[in-house]
């Protein structure tokens, strides 16, 4: 399931909501990512996202992470608006028997995410506003997933 | 075929959204962002450095030498950072 | 932080705990593991552990863990005693301001405590009481970490 | 020192704790195994296959080839199932 949103998120509800009434899951990993201050340069943000096309490519990558690991479960949260330090971003959790299975997709889900969800950051922070920089790193973090070898 | 365009794009080219009809030797995404640089200095400061330049047609990532011949709606953003 | 118990734990309490006050985290994972039914095979489950050396290893784990990444928190909470299909075995946190090192470590965390941290699984089911068998894989996943190459 | 016995390999001696005084000779914990092993059939029974038993000193891991002499208390328990 996916949704996005403006307002804040429960990881403890979410996680409940995702696992009642079932005995048959054995592993939930939760990514929850966050608005750092990064030592008082970042003061508040806003993200700007694309709607419509942020809801089609995180349904994608949720459907690519279900087609690559027997997930019980999985679902990806992600809000836009102002944000401020501290605050909620973003968050992934997945359900499996195992958790090899459950690892490996909250972290396939969050690279791919990071690369090909229609989200804009921008900081505001003393020396005033700018959009943040995308970062080769997370390219090379979503990359590694279309290699045969399946993972790193 | 209308255009949309987000984050500095978007503040460069002073519009979230437009109408165009550009002309029929107007084939790729990378031709549409030559037509538009060809606009005025807004988008000729926009799309100066191209290749970082992201397209989507009809809410999907598409590469610069994709056909707009079936477009309806095309967008045009910065690298995503999201997450 | 680490902590072994017989009584339940609230995940979203446990995260928000670890966080409260804080702007200057990025990354929040969470692992939790739970009794599965596996398809009604297993009724019931006694988690028995050697007090002391329990929470040695577990403080072991999570400084090794401390030492390896740039974590700004972590946590380990596992419980002992009686447990129900659906019921939590155990939580593992890690903070830090990237997503790779709280994914990693704590990864590394469950690989770790599942090869070294004292606990048995006894299950019962419709055949029976049985002790769990230690998987090949589990310790395949551990030597994983002991790699030059750091991971995979 | 202290013996202590966990899971099975508790079940199958029929006792969690005990104290023992092994002989000057018993000088490792896989001497202490086969000591341990001529004490009855509930412990040759609990040992059978003692490369699958798992051994810590004074509550750390060791392995079978360790010394047992500065040891107070020593546990044998099947390799470990938690998480």
């Amino acid at each position: 399931m996916i949704r996005v949103q403006q307002e804040d998120f429960d990881i403890g509800a979410e996680i409940a909501r995702l696992r009642a009434g079932r005995t048959d899951i054995g592993a939930i990993v939760s990514f929850t990512g966050s608005v750092r201050d990064q030592s008082g340069e970042v003061t508040d943000m806003t993200l700007e996202h694309y709607p419509g096309m942020t809801e089609a490519e995180l349904q994608r990558i949720e459907a690519e992470a279900q087609a690559r690991w027997p997930l019980q479960a999985s679902l990806i949260v992600h809000r836009f608006g102002a944000l401020m330090p501290g605050d909620n971003i973003v968050l992934v959790v997945t359900a499996s028997e195992h958790r090899d299975a459950a690892f490996d997709a909250a972290k396939f889900l969050m690279d791919y995410l990071k690369t090909g969800a229609p989200f804009w950051k921008r900081e505001t922070g003393p020396g005033g506003a700018r959009w943040v920089e995308a970062s080769a790193h997370d390219e090379a973090s979503a990359a590694r997933w279309t290699k045969t070898e399946a993972r790193c | 075929m209308r255009l949309l365009y987000f984050a500095w794009v978007k503040e460069k080219v002073g519009v979230a959204a437009e109408e165009i009809d550009p002309p029929a030797g107007v084939a790729t995404i990378a031709e549409l962002i030559d037509w538009l640089k060809a606009r005025g200095p807004e988008f000729e400061n926009a799309f100066a450095r191209s290749e970082v330049i992201r397209a989507a047609i009809d809410k999907r990532h598409v590469r610069h030498d994709a056909s707009i011949a079936a477009a309806r709606e095309i967008a045009f953003f910065p690298p995503v950072t999201g997450g």
